[in-house]
């Protein structure tokens, strides 16, 4: 309860409602698409950049290489539920049902970068190189929405368009920014932090209020499409995120990750891209209706994390923390 | 002032997809150019599309070429097979101009 | 390639005015889509509009819309109608397009 | 003398008169037009945060109630002596004179954003609740505005464009914008202040250059309308902000603000709104000519107050801050 | 709804030569209006020309002309002068409005 | 070589190889152009106000004219050797080769900014008005390039266009605002800096790193038409700087200018212009063809600077600082 004021009362939550708010009333409040793409680049590099610097600071790499496995794993595979559960909720075709599974076994790394904000102002650790999770799990579910969507289907892609969607995949530009400042921060460390954080660290928090001020916005516009989706469509907003941050969690704990770590995992788990994903599909599955996944991904799926999840999500792996380790040693006596 | 009767394509596809329209257009040598114009937003038979903020995933862009009559339906069939299943329309209309040589 | 002939509107409104012109083209279900283009500056009865910085109460836009001859001539009035005394002009051009169905 | 030279050699009002002269010798030095708005989002989001968080933190809201109700009375009447001002002295059609009368009871953002600068960097202080009273004058105006350009007139406004209107008035930008970042000021106060200072604090002189040099860029290209204006409009432009600041003046000595306070009253007052005005007016007034009245405000009253006009009030809030109390307690003797 | 032929002039200029083209179309004054609108690029006989982020150098614009036949030839004529060497394409089509005095 | 690796792995050069990178595996990463013309302005600002700052606290003017008068003349005769390598080493027509050359003899203030970023990073001190040269020697090459392309032409320049050209060279955007900003650094000084030192030094190398990613991403986009462009001119975009460098670092040498000034010098001197003479070349010499010029100035002058030449000209200044003085005792003695 505490937790969940707290991350509700915190500016940038409350900047994400005012976007909301200002969208609802229809306000002509506007960030520019050019600044709000700058924004997200920002963001990007920022936690990339800091993440590789934390890696460099505190080298305990042993953790690293299983994570990085379950990882792969959870993107890879949480689609799976979300095509199932698409297609029992709602009237979905299996191309859109596939585009959207792609999503949701994706990350957010707008919902990444509000639950690490939130850990930090409430003083809980988690492991540094967390942000190289998030490089990992946000490909590996376009391979199995576009499988899921093709089943069953004539053709395969043809070798052109299918080394597009590869070159889609390992070059879309979250990826490589995010490795990328990644290296940077790795190789630069605490001298690179040093010249840096004016930018990186200090405006962090209020570059990200103005970027969630926008996010508002663009999810209050999203709400008009609610009418025609269907009660089925929005259950599934919800009900998803719960999934794959179930699964997050679980793997986190198994793990033996740290109370924010295991946070974090199941707040990527449970959060759908709308950056990487998107631009992604519109080659890998052009028919595909990017409305239908957007207003999911976007109007639902994210606000509900930002606002609901995320302290949820850090409540449960305070509360569960450890178990594993209990368990471990009930299980040696 | 005398003018030359031209062919005037416009294609609107999404932006991730002009870069193939265009090295169609660059390969043809019939065509003397292109300008492309960006668009900010529009309706079809794949819904609406808005600005969306952080991602460009769902721009389009507005592709113009003029060129000789022959040359407009050879690159109008070219460009609607080249965009398969993918998102676009393209308009022919008449056009003139005063350098025939320049289109 | 065979083609088939349309009308183009075009439709050059303020920015603020363009939510409106759009929810008439949706409401019309023989309209099939729009393509919305952003002006940089522009001349008319009410002068002069370049870029203002930081408010963009005078920026304008172009609204491109593809449909019958019936369908534009239709659409030509209701929209003058709706600009009513607002700033804005709309035009009409022949063009032609390769799939019917599509507009 | 001395407080005119301060505000003169001041970065941001160099900053304005750089982007003035590259603009009159027709440079091409241009700040994207996407950035300066966003800059205007910042500076809003900016002041109104930290006039949240002011109230916050010394929340001394006696004498709020009655600022308010003075302000907002400020902005519904000023628009009539401007309206006569702009018959008697220039040849402008009852339509364009109520358009122009509805900007100049409003404010500038800008304008009062460049006089809190001036105060803090001569240590004067000012009330935090300030700017609520920004917030409250930006729109009455409007309503007089439009009854003083449409009085006489056949129809009233249909009720679908009355609803438009109001919208307007309500759903404007800059409104939702500033009472929404006051709010999470106020709610998040010093722990919010503690996160987002970086950001709205320490980078806002900065930022604020270069939005004036924007400005300056602005200002020279309305110059060239000039000629085709007519002196009486330009004698207006800067008449019309000297009796608005000598109304706010009078009002704040009145109602007993501190120096400081009287001061941005006073600017207030006789500052001209470009942001929020000129968008109203496009859907109350779409026949006015919208050239006319941002060449009056941005033109001329705007380099009018910030270069002059800003130094002189607080000269003159100097002067006479006391006054009232001292004639209060003449009468009482 | 009853329509005027009217011509519909399209220029593509460098950004930097615009303000050349629209001094000579404010100063005619048959011309009513123009209207500006962004390229984000091009091809023709000076090569191609894409964003060149931080420099705004290359960047070109179309501006849109709707006259009567007469004065859109003389235009036409005017404008290929001014261009001189200058990069650029001068094209005129035909268009019907609703409203003959606006044009 | 400790200095190239310390040059290679800093941050801004990192930044830019990532976008480099990105853009060869043709990545969607892009900065907004909006933005990175705003962070162009933001660079240019910056470096003038610190300039300005620093001229009004040192005031040793002593050694500003005669390096000024040199600066002008390095700017005005390097295209000469620059037409005389293109016209030799590569097949380009009289035209543009007078383009190229213009570029070269004028200066790239970005490749400046990281320079002096490379000083700051290493300790090593410069001369404050060093970026009064850089504004002195932006134009006087684009004359030069002019006469040596028209040599022998017909018809010279009719006045209009002669006066639209002195207009473009002296009312450049990058030099109005590198002059403005150093004449307002020099009035506010050390109070000025207090006030903007948030944005304009602390932030600096941040958004450095922003820009040069961005620049990463458009040399990369320049890399495909080398293939058309032949070996010679390629060539000439790596001797040339070398060449004009050498020049540079004479020039400083024999004026006796720091160990940093003369690198920067050298910098200057060996880097080639892609804001303020591609600008200038649209009006002066429409028919060359802009591809050229700037694949060259962009594509390979500027990565040859940022990545080698940079730490070579400090290198070697740090080599021959005080042999100008030695020499001079050795012919007094
Ligand atoms: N009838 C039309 N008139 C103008 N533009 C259209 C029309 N139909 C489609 N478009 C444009 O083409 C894009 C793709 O259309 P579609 O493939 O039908 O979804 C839309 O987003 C519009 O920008
Ligand atoms: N003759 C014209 N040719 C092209 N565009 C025009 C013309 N007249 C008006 N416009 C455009 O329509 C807008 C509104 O025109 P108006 O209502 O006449 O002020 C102008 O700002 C121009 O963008
Ligand atoms: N055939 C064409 N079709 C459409 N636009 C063209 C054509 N040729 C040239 N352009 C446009 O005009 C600009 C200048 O052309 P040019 O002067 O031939 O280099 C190009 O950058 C294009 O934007
Ligand atoms: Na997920
Ligand atoms: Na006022
Ligand atoms: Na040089």
């Amino acid at each position: 309860m505490d937790v969940a004021a707290a991350n509700l009362l915190s500016p940038p939550v409350l900047c994400f409602l005012l976007g909301l708010v200002a969208g609802i009333v229809r306000s002509d409040l506007e960030i520019p698409e050019a600044v709000a793409r700058a924004l997200a680049v920002y963001l990007i590099f920022s936690i990339g950049f800091k993440g590789g610097v934390e890696l460099a600071n505190n080298g305990d790499l042993g953790a690293l290489v299983p994570l990085l496995l379950v990882a792969a794993a959870l993107s890879l595979l949480l689609p799976v539920p979300a095509f199932v559960l698409l297609r029992l909720l709602a009237n979905v075709n299996r191309i859109d049902a596939g585009a959207i599974a792609a999503h949701y076994g994706s990350v957010s790394i707008v919902t990444y970068v509000a639950a690490t904000s939130f850990l930090q102002s409430r003083g809980i650790a988690y492991e540094g190189f967390m942000t190289a999770v998030v490089a990992v799990m946000e490909t590996p579910a376009i391979l199995t929405g576009l499988l899921l969507a093709r089943a069953g289907q004539r053709g395969a892609l043809d070798s052109r368009r299918r080394w597009e969607l590869a070159h889609e995949i390992f070059a879309n530009g979250s990826v490589v920014l995010l490795l990328g400042s990644f290296a940077i921060g790795f190789v630069t460390g605490a001298e690179g932090m040093r010249r840096l954080a004016p930018v990186v660290t200090n405006g962090f928090t209020g570059l990200l209020c103005f970027f969630l001020l926008d996010m508002g916005l663009l999810v209050a516009r999203r709400f008009a499409g609610f009418r025609t989706m269907g009660a089925g469509l929005v259950l599934f907003g919800v009900l998803m995120p719960l999934v794959g941050a179930s699964a997050g969690l679980t793997a986190g704990l198994f793990l033996g990750l740290s109370v924010g770590g295991t946070a974090l995992l199941a707040t990527l788990a449970g959060s759908a891209s709308y950056i990487a994903v998107p631009a992604a599909m519109r080659l890998a599955l052009p028919r595909a209706n990017p409305s239908l996944s957007l207003s999911l991904a976007l109007g639902i799926t994210f606000p509900f994390n930002l606002v609901l999840g995320i302290p949820l999500y850090v409540a449960v792996a305070e509360r569960f923390s450890g178990w594993w380790e209990v368990w471990r040693a009930y299980l040696q006596t | 002032m005398h003018t030359y009767k031209r062919k005037r394509l416009e294609i609107v596809v999404e932006k991730r997809r002009a870069p193939a329209i265009l090295e169609y257009l660059d390969g043809e040598p019939a065509i003397t150019g292109w300008t492309m114009l960006p668009c900010i937003g529009g309706r079809g038979h794949t819904g609406t599309r808005l600005p969306e903020g952080a991602t460009d995933a769902l721009d389009t862009v507005l592709i113009l070429v003029v060129t000789t009559e022959e040359v407009a339906h050879r690159t109008m069939a070219a460009v609607l097979d080249l965009l398969e299943e993918f998102v676009g329309v393209v308009l022919m209309s008449d056009v003139e101009v005063a350098r025939p040589a320049h289109f």
